[in-house]
């Protein structure tokens, strides 16, 4: 009888509390998204996975020894978001940015949706029940940047409370790119603008895909080592696919070394899908700025292409400019599926990878920015 | 709570005008990196994957192939 | 000279005690059996390395700063049983289950095995010389659930001076199950019932395949969260592979990285094989009540399978109840075996995998409730 | 250790009871869910894996041969 | 403003010290040798990039919270070297010395050039500005052994001040063996000499492959328990393949583990050279001694392969006693060219593979007398 | 510093024979223990890398390649 009561007083429901049942429900709903709806599978379904398990009465998987406690330790040290960055720096070509270098300036433009937004944020303090410090402000602005690990390296070291939301709203919103991209592109643009085709992109050299990591990591030291543990991984990956030296690692670290952490990392951003942290006011606030942000570097971007078109040699579709908030590669599909209904003879994917990954730089930039002002 | 925003303002002003700065120096460099490398140290300007693909015919394809399959199977 | 008599002072010649040597016998022992009887190579290969590394006197492989000190950390945090039952579940298709749900009921009475052995255990004390504390009696009782990354987590959580025993005893086991299981399958049916023939199952929807992992992780969220570590991370592996949109991380799950943990683990349970915790006269008992579990199982399973056949509506082959130990696919391949030899149109195969799995999600439910009760 | 074995027991019937009632609500569940996702969310029963051999012939092979042959090779 | 003076504060052109730009440049190096230069670029890569990031100033990856930090706890705990000398061990094929068990000797002769530099690094105190300890001396001295993860392994236990200068100077005297042995090989030997064609080695049984790691562990377990952790895991590797029951774990450890330690160990080797540690007169010891004791060890095994031939009933060609220093495979196959040269029907190859892999061995022992003389 | 040469020297005779020895019985004990292994456990001494080669066809190669072509791509 003692024993059943135990047991009885050790089962979910006898300790479920409200909150914790409503962010299990959170959890199916992004297991929902990923898999019906194919947001970001990669990422939401461990992510909603680990807000169920981190949810469960009683199991303490997310206390001092349990297994989502201890895979935190990896993003707590930022080591998980780095190894990604290390292998999606792998996966990269900077071929199309090289051949076309003036696209970084719209992979900067697009960055105005993190620091609009950081403004934004703090604006939003004057409603009643949302208080965001300056830390939990800049660490929501990174959501602009629509990169995954930008953004959880980011949050981990400035707002760690804020980590899930964070997570959560840019990896949603970077599936949502189709969604929200196109209304802003279409209302900025004339569809004369939108059906510019682009000339051909020369071929770049290996040398020059060897030498561009290498550059860009010496460049950030000098000016912003902030930025340094960030673009360096991405750096090294990068390098080390381009060599082609070196492939057995570079195979692995785009492979294997990146899926099992993403395993990890997405459990344990999910581990941070609490009750107290995530069932708040300033959730909500995080999500809209989110939006908010796409829409701001979206809009950015594509003004700063039509400035550019104005005074460049060679004709510059204002669309790609919508590529440069990263969102690899969807924002550059985003761009060219655009373009193909304006002309169909307008291909501009390849031109639209420039900036987008001009995209990860800059908001590899911007993060250092706000790791180095922000403390 | 006004000090908050003129520091966000002051953020945002900063940022963009680094994050436009370091993107615009990097431009130069690469323009700069461009014309060095394929000036002094000109290369097969192949797109890689494609190469790879005309070259890897169906010997290749096999050879693989073989080499996967033994990788699966124990030695014996 | 000083430092030739350091160095013969250093040897393994003038350290070896007795009793270290008989375990790096242990070690051989079981290498020979992993790799010349083909006993569960996978596991018993590394821990029989394992055993011969860590009983090499003065070289201090387990002590704080070698190898395999901190190997075992992942086993005593838990990570290391549930990241293997994390691939074990990618690898598994409910498929055989989902179409005859009543399997289920097979895969619970096997789990009479592990209660049987529990009692057995403390029974056990009365001999002289066996002295198990109910947690350890708990620990041994997991062996009769056949399965191994669930008894290495309970041994671990309750028992962790028995750990290498008791998964030394279950690995063998589990690789005996083709010699243990006949003779009391035959003793309990009939040559007529071994051959029943059963009706082919139900082609089982994805929709189906991907709802039950998450309706399992959910009912064990309300009612037995002690055992949701271990069907948490089972179910998310199999969501993973029954989704098909995270391929890549369902792949890896059962690939690279169940293989990395696995020589991890083995390795780690290996160095518990140390002379002190082994060389007792427990050991004897753990290694005859596993036994003895895996019998129980194996007898309620088959018993049940009868019950069932005489209720159910449809032919239910007694030789199926067998599989519902789990060992997975072992059990199944046996049940088959048997069935074909009364009757050569017998294929009993994908109708053993059914209660195959089922013993697994048992099991794990046994520990569950045995972490809840025993403290 | 009378009392031992009498929580010995205690933990067998109940730990039974459990074991059998949770995975009899499992049936019960699964029996649930069938009904609604035959009905309401009905997809093609094929057995995947089957459908995949029919559907990769050689083409497949080969396409996937020559994919393994340069993720081993240099890209140059 | 204040913003603005707190982020030139921060940049790297404000904060570089003449040290760390040179140790920058030294990383840039050791990349423009591995990309261009093909030395080792699988280690060296990683080690020139862990260079780089390292040095950079205000960065903090290697301080405490950074991610080359947390990396360089695998090297301190021994763990890495140690998984990539199992990984090493899996893709060895003791067949060729199994064949022909003679060439052993020549794998010990080689090792010659470890203590005699060992000797070397404590004469060379005389000169001022060096002043090298005997934990320190023997360190250098493991270069000799051409063996990347001992001399690693034991740099770490001895002398981690100068781990990341004996690790460069190991790696790229392995990377410079086609350069340095050849002058000494034609220098000892006769055109006559090197002309040797050797005897066909006999087919070594599946059975000898698997019971050779399991003596080897177990005699080193006996005598030098000192050498247990890198023979021991050494072995392991060596039975996963060679038994072929565990093929999934021993492709594992030689293909995704392998890599995947192999990043972490080139980054954090690549974070010990730190302006501090290497801008000293002693590294240029270092790197002069490495040369020497790759000279010496050459110039041993060769003579010890001429002393072999006049007393073997089968002749010994005198250049497979050069591949006796490890380096696999270069040694071996510099002493194929050379035999080539000497005469166009003689491979020796295979027979240079037995000293070859017995010079791994060979200096695993070494590592293991001086780890436990040393103190 | 004359003792620590001294050391040295003690260091290097001390560590040559044990490499030495070690070896040398290695050699013995391999001598001894492929007597053994042939008389009493004569396996097929194939080299095993060959034998694969010879057996795998392109059947072999093809089956591999479906394999592969599965592992990438989603069930569905
Ligand atoms: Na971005
Ligand atoms: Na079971
Ligand atoms: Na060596």
């Amino acid at each position: 009888m003692e024993n059943l009561r135990l047991l009885w007083e050790s089962t979910g429901l006898y300790n479920f509390s409200g909150p914790q049942a409503i962010m299990m429900a959170v959890g199916f709903l992004l297991l929902y998204l990923a898999i019906k709806k194919g947001f970001e599978p990669l990422l939401l379904l461990p992510i909603g996975f680990g807000a169920v398990l981190s949810n469960i009465p009683a199991a303490g998987m997310i206390d001092e020894g349990g297994i989502l406690y201890y895979m935190y330790g990896g993003i707590k040290a930022g080591v998980f978001p780095l190894l990604i960055f290390m292998g999606v720096g792998a996966m990269t070509d900077f071929g199309p940015m090289l051949a076309n270098p003036k696209t970084l300036f719209l992979g900067a433009a697009a960055q105005f949706g993190i620091f609009a937004t950081l403004f934004g944020a703090l604006a939003l303090n004057a409603v009643p029940g949302m208080d965001f410090n300056l830390k939990q402000a800049a660490a929501i602005a990174i959501i602009g940047g629509a990169d995954g690990p930008t953004a959880i390296y980011v949050a981990s070291k400035l707002a760690p409370e804020l980590l899930g939301a964070i997570a959560v709203a840019a990896y949603s919103y970077m599936a949502l790119v189709p969604l929200i991209q196109p209304p802003i592109m279409r209302a900025l643009t004339t569809p004369q603008e939108r059906g510019i085709e682009m000339q051909q992109l020369r071929a770049v050299s290996n040398t020059e895909k060897i030498v561009f990591p290498l550059m860009l990591v010496f460049l950030t030291a000098l000016l912003l080592p902030s930025a340094a543990p960030l673009i360096g991984m991405f750096s090294l990956g990068n390098l080390m696919n381009a060599t082609g030296v070196v492939d057995r690692l570079s195979k692995t670290a785009q492979n294997e070394l990146i899926n099992i952490v993403t395993i990890f990392l997405g459990l344990s951003v999910g581990s941070k899908l609490s009750a107290e942290a995530f069932l708040k006011l300033e959730t909500l606030g995080i999500l809209g700025l989110g939006a908010i942000a796409f829409a701001i570097g979206t809009a950015s971007g594509v003004l700063m292409a039509k400035l550019m078109n104005k005074f460049s040699s060679t004709p510059i579709n204002p669309l790609i400019g919508a590529a440069g908030v990263s969102a690899v590669p969807m924002a550059a599909r985003v761009a060219n599926k655009l373009g193909l209904e304006s002309n169909p003879h307008n291909f501009l994917l390849m031109h639209a990878m420039g900036p987008n990954v001009a995209g990860v730089i800059g908001s590899a930039v911007a993060a250092g920015v706000l790791l180095s002002l922000v403390h | 709570m006004n000090e908050m925003l003129s520091s966000g303002v002051e953020i945002m002003l900063l940022g963009m005008g680094i994050v436009y700065g370091f993107l615009a120096m990097l431009v130069m460099a690469i323009g700069a990196m461009s014309k060095l490398v394929l000036r002094y140290f000109p290369d097969h300007p192949l797109n890689p994957r494609q190469h790879q693909i005309e070259e890897a015919g169906v010997m290749a394809a096999i050879t693989a192939a073989v080499h996967q399959y033994r990788r699966k199977h124990p030695k014996t």
